[in-house]
Parts: C-alpha cells; structure tokens; sequence
C-alpha cells in the first residue's frame, strides 16, 4: 500500500518533508439532557429518601426506576407507588478495574437489588461488608449519601446487608 | 411469495489490530470491501447497492459516517443504507443486505461493517455522562459479569470454563492471520491467573479492542452460478429483539435469542441443531457466553451447555467446533464483529477458512447479539443451494 | 451509474406494498417534559389503533433515528420500550431517517417474510443545537473541523441556484409563506400560516442569502407508519396507498464535487421508482430549505401545477431523523383520505441533498375525479 | 404530572485521533507546509480536497498534484454571527473555492467585507500563522490582490 511519505516524493515541493499520518481533531457538543415525565416523578423523590416505582396498568409489573413504558406492554406506566428501602440481591459482580470518569474506588460490588414489591432489579452498590460475603439472594437496605441528597441516583450511596436470613430463590428467580 | 435464493460469493475482511494508524476511516472499510470483491472476482460496476453498519457513530464522532464512505464504497449513483443495531449490527447488516436479493430488489449487493476504535475510546462512547444517572460500569464487561454470575449459579458450572474457553479461541486465533490477539506462548494457567476484572470474568476472558472492518459480496442464483470459488448458501437468517430492561427478562437466556435460533432453524429445516449444524461461529465477547449461547441457540440442554465445552465438543477437533476463528475474544471491531461471525460462517461452508477450516463443513451457524443482550441477529449458511 | 439496469423492476413485479395507517406527533419546538419514548409511543398507539392491529401481530418493525442528536450512544434502544417487544419482536433500526427505515420495511415485506410492518421514527432537536451538531456529519478531515453549519451549507447551495439564475429571495420567500399557509389545514405542524413575502424579505439574513423563513423549524416529533402487503393491506384499509416505487440514490459527500443546483441522485431514485411514469397529483418533497425545492423539482420535472407540500412540509415541521418518513405519511394520507390518486414522496439526507429517496404511492381505485389535495391559492392540483 | 421539568447539561466532547491515510495525510503535510494539493481523478479531472476514492468510478486515486494558492469562489454565503469553533470569529463568507489547477471545489472561509463577496471572485489563501497539518491550516481566504491572474470563471 502506498504511503504518504511515497505520494510526496513526487512532489519536489514537499519531497522529504515529515508526512503527517495522524491528526487530533477535538470536538465537543453541549445539550441539555431532561430525563422525560416518569424519570422526573422518580428522581424528585430521591431527595426525600422516596423510592418511587409505577405499575403497568396491563400486566401490573412494578418498574423501579420507571422510563415511561411498560417495555413489555407499549403503554404508560402511571400509577405510582412507594417502596420500601429493602431488597433481595439477585446477582452480582466486583468490580477491580477503575473505570475513567466513574470515580468509585476499586474494588466495589455491583449489584442488582430486587427492591421489595419490585419487578426489576435495580442497579446499586452492595457495601459495608466484605466482598467475599455478598451472596445471591442476600437481603439489603438503601444507604442514603446524606450529603448528597439531590434528583440523582446518586442520592442513595449503596446497599448493605440487613442481616435477615437470605430470601427464599423462588421469591427472585424471574425478577432478576 | 418465494424468497430470492441468496448466495455468499464475496468475503474481505482486514487483518484486525489495535489501531489501524495507516489508513483513514475510508481506508478501513475499503480494504475489506476490495477483498471481498476480489474473493468474488467483480468489480464496482457489479454492485447494485451497499449496505453498511456499525455500532455507535461516537465511536469515531462520525455522524452517519457512510455519507462520507460513499465514494470509498463505490456508492456514488447507487442506493447505501446504514443499519445501527447495537452489537448485533454486523449480523443485522448482513441480514438487510441478504433481503435485498432475497427480495428481488437487487441483484448484488455489497455489505460492509466496521468499527474504528482507536479514533476515539469506546470506554468513552459507552459512558457517555448522562446526568441524573449514577453509572456503576464502564464498558460491556462490568454489565455482563454479573449475568455469568447468574449463569454459574443457575448451573452450578465450574469457575474454570470460561477459561476453557479463552484458551481455546486464544489458541484457534493463531491459525486465523486476520484475528487480532496471536498470544502464541500463552498458557491456559496464564489465562486462569490473569487479573479478576469484573469478578467472575477475568482479563483474559474478554474481548480486545479493535480497528476492523468485514465485506461481504451477496448475489442472487445467477451471480452464484459466475463465481469463480463455491458459493455459500444463506440457508435461513432472523433477527429478534426484546426490551433492554423488563420483568422477567431471562439475561442468562433470552427469550429473543431463542427464538431467533428457532425461526432460523425452521427456514433451513433444522430440528437437531447439534448434529445438524457443523461448527458455529457465536458472538462471545466474554468466554463465559460460548456454554451459556450454547444452551441459548438449542446445542445444549438449559444447564448442560458448560458441560460441552469442559468436554472439549467446541474445540477445534470436536464435533461442534465453537469459533475456529478465534472469535470474538480474539478480535473485536465492534460495529464489524457479528459480520465477521457471519463470514467466518460462510468461509467455512465455502471451504475457504484456510488453516482454520473444519474438514467437511456443510453447515455453519453465524451469530451476534447486541444492547443489554437483546438485540439478535443469526444465519445458517451451507454448501449446498437450499431447495426450497 | 445505472445500476438499475441491472436490478430487478421495482414497479412491475413482487409484492404490491401499501402504507395503511400513519400517525405523527404536534412537532413542536422543545418537548422537555417528554423522553424519546414518551414522545413516540402516542403515536405507536395511534397507528396501531387505526388498523385494530396489536404490536405481537406486526410482522416487523423498522425505526430510524440518530444517537448524534439524542447525545447518547443506544438512544434507540429505550424507544424500543415504546413498541412493548414481547414476546421478542423481528425489529431492525437504521441511523438514517425513518424514511429509509420504512424502506427496509418494505423490502422486509416483498421476501413474504412478514406481511405487515410497523415503522416509526423520532427526533429531538431540543436537548442540543441541530445546526452543529450536523456538522459532525461532515468529512471529518476537511469538512467538520471547519464546523460549516447546516443553515451555512444550504445558503451556498442557494447562492449557487442565484448565480445560475434558478431562483431569487423574493421567489424563495414566495415557497416559504406557501408552505406555512398550506400549514394552517395540518394541525401537527409546528409553524402555520406565514406573514407576506414582502414583510419576510425585510428580515435579517441567518446566513445570506438564507433569511428565517428560508429554513426550517427545529422541532422535536415523532412519526409512524404501517406497512402491509398485498391482501393484508385491503383488509387493513378501504383505500391503501401502494407503494408503485421506492429507490433511494447516495452522491459524493464533498459539497464542492458535486453541482448544487442538480439532484441526479434524486432523478435516479425517481426514475427507478416509476415517478415519471404518469402524472403525479401532488408531491411531498423533504426540502427543508426553500430553495431546495428547486434543486428537486427540477430533478423531479414537477411542472408547476403539481401542488407541493400541500402538509406545509419540513418548512413547517422538521423534526430531524422524521421528517423523510412523514413525507411519506403525508403522501399516502392523501391517498387515504381520497384528495389524490398518485403522489410522490422524497425524503434526504446528508449535506446539500447528498443522498435522496422517491417513492410513488397511488390509490386503488383511481378517484382521479376527487378533491385534490389542499392548496394555499385556492387552486386545483393535479392538472393532467 | 411532573413536578417539575429536570434538565441538566450534558457535555459530548473528545480529542478525537485520526490516522489519515497516504492521500489525506499527504494532502495535510502539503498545508503544513504551504502547498495545496489536489488528487487526479480517473477522467484526469483535479479533485481538492484530494478524494482518497474517485467519486465516479470508485477507483484508488494516487497521483498527486500541487495547485495554485489562489482560486476563485464558486458559490458563496455570509455569515453575520460566526459559530462557536468556526474558522473566523468576526463576519465573514462561507466560499467553496476552485484553486487554480483544480476542477472542484474546496469550503472554507473567506475574509472580506461583505459587499467584496461574490461568485468569482479571485482569492487567495492566508496561511495560519501555526500549522500542524490540518485543514485549519488554511486560516482562511482573502481576496486576492487586484493583479492576481487567473483562468476566467
């Protein structure tokens, strides 16, 4: 294949001249994100410590956070409800390599909590106890980051352990 | 209303590396389509359309890049689709290419995928700050460890066959000049003592990063009947998707990749797809996903598909080799990836794999998926026509 | 360049293909309050209710839409909540205008792999600045790091129209106070009604020789279309708009390659899809500047008296990533509704009209007699 | 419903890397050093921007030629309120220009009043006083001197 070094000998004027063979061309856009109507009725909660989930109207599934369809249905979930702050851990995995821009400090559980009353896992820290002990099945509460109170999911810092005895599988297996 | 038979008479692919510093993002996607062209000795004039994919276009901060790639691919005059189907795109674009000809609408058609990763840092293109979001994973392993979790606790498999596996595909992709990774010293003690990333998946259980980009040249009987190297037979092709998150959702097996596996296995009249098909390309970007597709696509029985590769069925020599080429694990343009499954497929069928070749390959699955493990694209190609 | 010689006719043979519902959304300026799947799924709902049809019934669904302008990588895949996809759906996505989406659909449609499809498309235009995030499509080594935006590129395609002779400002104003008052009977578009031309030609130039009126709105919105086949399509509908022809054609990208006041690619895709066949009763042409009206009615010999954008056009809604697919809608709702018998669709994409769509819908049963379609200055379209 | 409308910036921004390729990286170099080159099409036709791929035939181009420094304006359009990263940040004209000794046209900007501006108008390109090897090498054009010659439009 040809290079450019080869197509600029050709040319007297630039012969020898040190090709550029790569080019740093920086772009950067700016929007204004807004997360839609359920997003919003969910995270506005955060800051007063709500879990707030909404029901499918046609198969009565509960979706924490809600995204403004039943995914399963095509329709709106609009009725909401409350969950409590506990859940079932329904897998997991730790995380050991930093990622940019995340700013968490490895290593640290990533996991899916089964808040009670919920159809879908939600993804959360599990903490306060040692990686080795975090379980499928263990059951969690929500550890709210006080200072950090705000329409983000950032308001809950991470679950830990209840101490309760783990949860029955049959009550996770098709929520995971 | 009978579908057009489609025929595989063109592949190209580009030797896949980190970063491909010596050609532009056209430079990349033309090569594999040159040799693609090549393979079916045609030249631009003989292409009807193009077809293109690739995963998302942040990857390289190209809008739309193929409005740019259209002289590169000879498009100029000619109808050019772009399809955008997550992971599975490369499989997907394939399959839109195929229905073209299927269809009757053209005659020949050129499918291109890519991905040229180095121009930005998919990390990034994945983690893009969404605000009010609190991201716990960056990239595709993070969010696919814990469904291999899930998947040994649901089996109860050993924690050593996903190295099995990386080992394996390793192991084929040295005999494949165009994979990526040719780790020609590593052991399978090194592959089972590399870093824990996302515990289970470790180091070398995942997938590299590539520049790459595959072609394929697609035509009709009459095109198949001019080729000059023995056509592969597109013996059935389906996509399914399911939502990204939903009550219920099965992320060890999905429901849309099972039946995927099924619409594409009652085209090609599969009922036995273990004896029926002879070697599988599967898009596994984290060894643990060979047993647990294995199982997905019906080789295996739920909770046995460990069992298959522990006994060594998916090697090379077994009777269901699983990526010959190395798969996956041992290249990964994303947007290019599933093509490459695809044409690996038909290479195979073709009898054209080279040192990679499976002796007698009649029938080969090509697989990808794609998004939150929903998005499902699959072709059975073989070396016969199909007769119906 | 003719490749269509050598591909099968696309209007004579296969599958007949008709669009049999189509529904959209009120485009409007910002839809803050709305996610992309909130924005689209009224409109899902709309089309599948105007067939009785229930998504698990669809044969397969196509959408089109661009992560660029969401500013998310996937931003297709939480739309895809919108179509509830279960049990799993045969779906497909293009990073294309729903336009092309509802042209996989079609081809979906002619291998008998499905007989009916749904097609959806979306765009917000709101979270960012559309006029440079366009620019990202640009070549990225001699265009895009110059950041030409799209107002800019299409005012040197209408200066080049001047320079030829091809049209002026005042009859450039005249296209755009057509369009918003043929707005005024579309209760989704987003700008409706116009002032005179003379006040519009007293305002500021946005990017000489382009002034406001010469460009389109930004608008967020939603579009959606069923396809059916054959049968299935005279069952879904009392008066199906068949798709006679459909073919797309792309051009070099580089704005200075190419002559901007000719379209061949838009002369090749209507040539192959039938458009100059017989007389067309009306026209719905993606022209999202005026004076890219020009370029395609000359591309298209639409002679005067064929009416365009009787829905006021993307001059009076173009939310980005729809505004080619509804179009389309637009044409076959004329059809449906009985005020046309034959009407072309074109939808673009790209810089300067780079790469270009034609389909040809026509009616079943001639009503070549009925009303024509809407027009501002009271007079009758479809003269033959 | 909603209480209240959320909305937060979102900032898309990366140092993209391109690798050029012979043609492109040639056609860099040469702005770097001050020499414009255009790429010879398959029907001899002189592209600039060089095209890695003919537009017509989809053939590999290779041949490289050296153009003029000044050209003419093929088509024009003011901008009033220059963009954020646009190449000039006061008033100016958008231009496509054909350089002497091509046949197509290149975009960039032009520095000139506004009643200066119009379709053949002799230019000629002012260098960045920097130059990396970019298309922003070209600070931009500016009308040429009034003894400049060159073909007629």
């Amino acid at each position: 294949m040809t290079t450019a070094a080869e197509l600029l000998a050709g040319i007297p004027e630039l012969a020898g001249a040190e090709p550029v063979t790569r080019v740093t061309i920086p772009a950067r856009l700016e929007y204004t994100h807004t997360p839609g109507s359920a997003q919003t009725r969910f995270l506005t909660a955060l800051p007063d410590k709500r879990l707030l989930a909404e029901r499918c109207p046609q198969c009565t599934r509960v979706y924490v956070p809600p995204r403004g369809a039943c995914p399963t249905c095509g329709v709106a979930t609009t009725e909401q409800l409350e969950l409590p702050h506990t859940g079932t851990v329904t897998t997991f995995c730790i995380v050991n390599i930093a990622a940019k821009g995340l700013n968490i400090e490895v290593p640290y559980c990533y996991a899916y909590v089964l808040l009670d009353g919920a159809h879908v896992g939600l993804h959360a820290r599990v903490g306060d106890v040692p990686y080795a002990d975090v379980r499928i099945g263990q059951r969690v509460e929500a550890v709210w980051n006080e200072e950090r109170l705000g329409p983000s999911l950032a308001s809950i810092s991470h679950f830990r352990p209840t101490g309760e005895p783990d949860a029955d599988p049959e009550s996770y297996r098709r929520w995971m | 209303m009978s579908k057009q038979p489609v025929a595989v008479v063109g592949v190209g692919q580009t030797k896949h590396v980190a970063a491909r510093q010596d050609v532009s993002i056209a430079g990349l996607v033309r090569e594999a389509a040159v040799r693609a062209l090549a393979d079916a000795e045609l030249t631009w004039a003989d292409i009807d359309a193009v077809v293109i994919g690739k995963a998302p276009d942040f990857f390289e901060g190209v809008m739309m890049p193929e409005l740019y790639l259209a002289e590169a691919l000879g498009a100029v005059g000619k109808p050019m689709l772009r399809v955008h189907t997550a992971g599975s795109v490369g499989g997907s674009t394939a399959l839109v290419a195929a229905n073209l000809v299927a269809a009757g609408v053209h005659g020949t058609v050129l499918t291109v995928a890519f991905e040229k990763q180095s121009e930005s840092n998919a990390m990034w293109g994945l983690s893009l700050p969404v605000p009010f979001q609190q991201p716990l994973t960056a990239g595709a392993g993070g969010f696919f460890a814990p469904h291999v979790r899930a998947y040994m606790r649901r089996t109860g498999a050993p924690d050593t066959v996903g190295s099995l596996v990386a080992f394996k595909d390793r192991r084929n992709a040295l005999k494949n000049p165009y994979a990526h990774l040719h780790e020609h010293d590593l052991t399978l003690e090194q592959v089972q003592t590399s870093p824990m990333l996302w515990d289970p998946i470790r180091y070398s259980e995942t997938c590299p990063s590539s520049d790459g980009a595959c072609a394929l040249v697609l035509t009709g009987d009459s095109g198949a009947a001019r080729a000059p190297r023995p056509p592969a037979w597109v013996h059935g092709g389906a996509m399914r998707s399911e939502p990204t998150i939903f009550a219920g959702k099965d992320y060890v097996s999905p429901q849309a990749g099972r039946d995927c596996a099924a619409d594409v296995y009652r085209q090609a009249g599969v009922t036995d797809p273990r004896r029926q098909i002879d070697l599988a390309e599967i898009y596994v970007p984290f060894s643990w996903y060979e047993p647990m597709w294995l199982e997905n696509l019906g080789f295996a029985d739920q909770g046995e598909g460990w069992k298959l590769v522990e006994a060594g069925v998916t090697e090379m020599d077994g009777d269901l080799p699983v990526n010959p080429s190395g798969g996956v694990l041992s290249s990964n343009p994303i947007g290019a990836s599933g093509m490459i499954r695809f044409a690996e497929a038909a290479l195979q069928v073709r009898g054209l794999a080279g040192e990679h070749q499976i002796d007698g390959a009649r029938r080969a699955l090509g697989h990808a998926y794609g998004g939150g493990a929903q998005f499902f694209s699959m072709w059975l190609v073989g070396s016969e026509r199909p007769d119906h | 360049m003719s490749p269509a010689a050598r591909s099968v006719d696309r209007h004579g043979r296969g599958r007949d293909v008709a669009v049999v519902a189509f529904a959209q959304s009120n485009h409007t300026r910002r839809t803050d309050q709305l996610s992309e799947v909130e924005l689209v799924m009224p409109v899902l709902h709309d089309v599948l209710k105007q067939t009785g049809l229930t998504a698990n019934r669809i044969g397969f669904t196509c959408s089109g839409s661009s992560d660029y302008l969401a500013g998310r990588a996937f931003s297709f895949t939480m739309a895809l909540d919108g179509v509830g996809a279960w049990p799993p759906i045969s779906e497909s996505h293009v990073e294309m205008d729903g336009a092309w989406a509802l042209y996989e659909a079609w081809v979906k449609l002619r291998t008998g792999e499905a007989d009916t499809a749904l097609v959806y498309s979306y765009g917000k235009s709101s979270p960012g600045s559309v006029r440079d995030v366009l620019t990202r499509q640009l070549d990225p080594y001699t265009l895009a790091p110059l950041w030409p935006d799209s107002i800019a590129l299409a005012a040197l395609q209408a200066q080049a129209l001047i320079d030829a002779g091809l049209t002026d400002e005042p009859r450039l104003a005249e296209t755009a106070v057509r369009s918003r008052r043929a707005a005024t009977g579309n209760p989704h578009a987003q700008l409706r009604g116009s002032a005179d031309p003379a006040e519009l030609l007293q305002r500021p130039y946005e990017v000489e020789p382009l002034r406001r009126h010469d460009c389109p709105p930004i608008s967020d919105g939603a579009a959606a279309v069923i396809l059916a086949a054959g049968d299935t399509a005279r069952a879904l509908h009392a008066n199906p708009a068949w798709i006679r022809g459909i073919d797309h054609r792309i051009e070099a990208h580089q704005p200075g390659v190419r002559d901007l006041t000719e379209s061949p690619s838009t002369r090749l895709a209507a040539a192959a899809a039938g458009a100059f066949d017989a007389p067309l009763d009306a026209a719905e042409l993606h022209a999202p500047f005026t004076a890219q009206e020009v370029v395609l009615r000359r591309a298209l010999y639409l002679s005067d008296d064929v009416p365009v954008n009787p829905s006021g056009g993307p001059l009076a809604a173009n939310p980005v990533m729809a505004a080619g697919l509804i179009r389309i809608g637009e044409a076959a709702a004329l059809i449906h509704r009985g005020e046309a018998h034959r009407v072309l669709a074109h939808a673009t994409s790209g810089p300067c009209l780079q790469q270009n769509l034609v389909a040809v819908l026509e009616g079943t049963n001639g009503n070549r007699n009925g009303n024509s379609p809407r027009s501002t200055d009271g007079t009758r379209g479809g003269a033959r | 419903m909603p209480p209240e409308v959320l909305s937060a910036p979102l900032i898309v921004e990366f140092p993209f890397t391109r690798s050029t390729g012979p043609v492109l990286g040639a056609f860099l170099t040469g702005l770097r050093e001050r020499v414009v080159l255009g790429a010879r099409g398959s029907d001899g036709r002189v592209l600039c921007p060089p095209a890695e791929y003919d537009p017509v035939t989809a053939e590999e181009l290779t041949e490289l030629v050296p153009l003029g420094r000044l050209g003419t304006v093929t088509t024009w359009a003011w901008n009033e309120r220059p963009r954020p990263y646009q190449p000039l940040d006061t008033p100016f004209a958008w231009v496509l220009v054909r350089l002497d000794g091509a046949d197509t046209a290149l975009l960039h900007a032009l520095d000139a009043p506004r009643h200066a501006v119009h379709t053949g108008l002799r230019v000629a390109i002012r260098w960045a006083e920097e130059r990396s090897g970019a298309i922003t090498d070209i600070a931009c054009f500016e009308p040429a001197p009034d003894t400049a010659e060159g073909p007629a439009v």
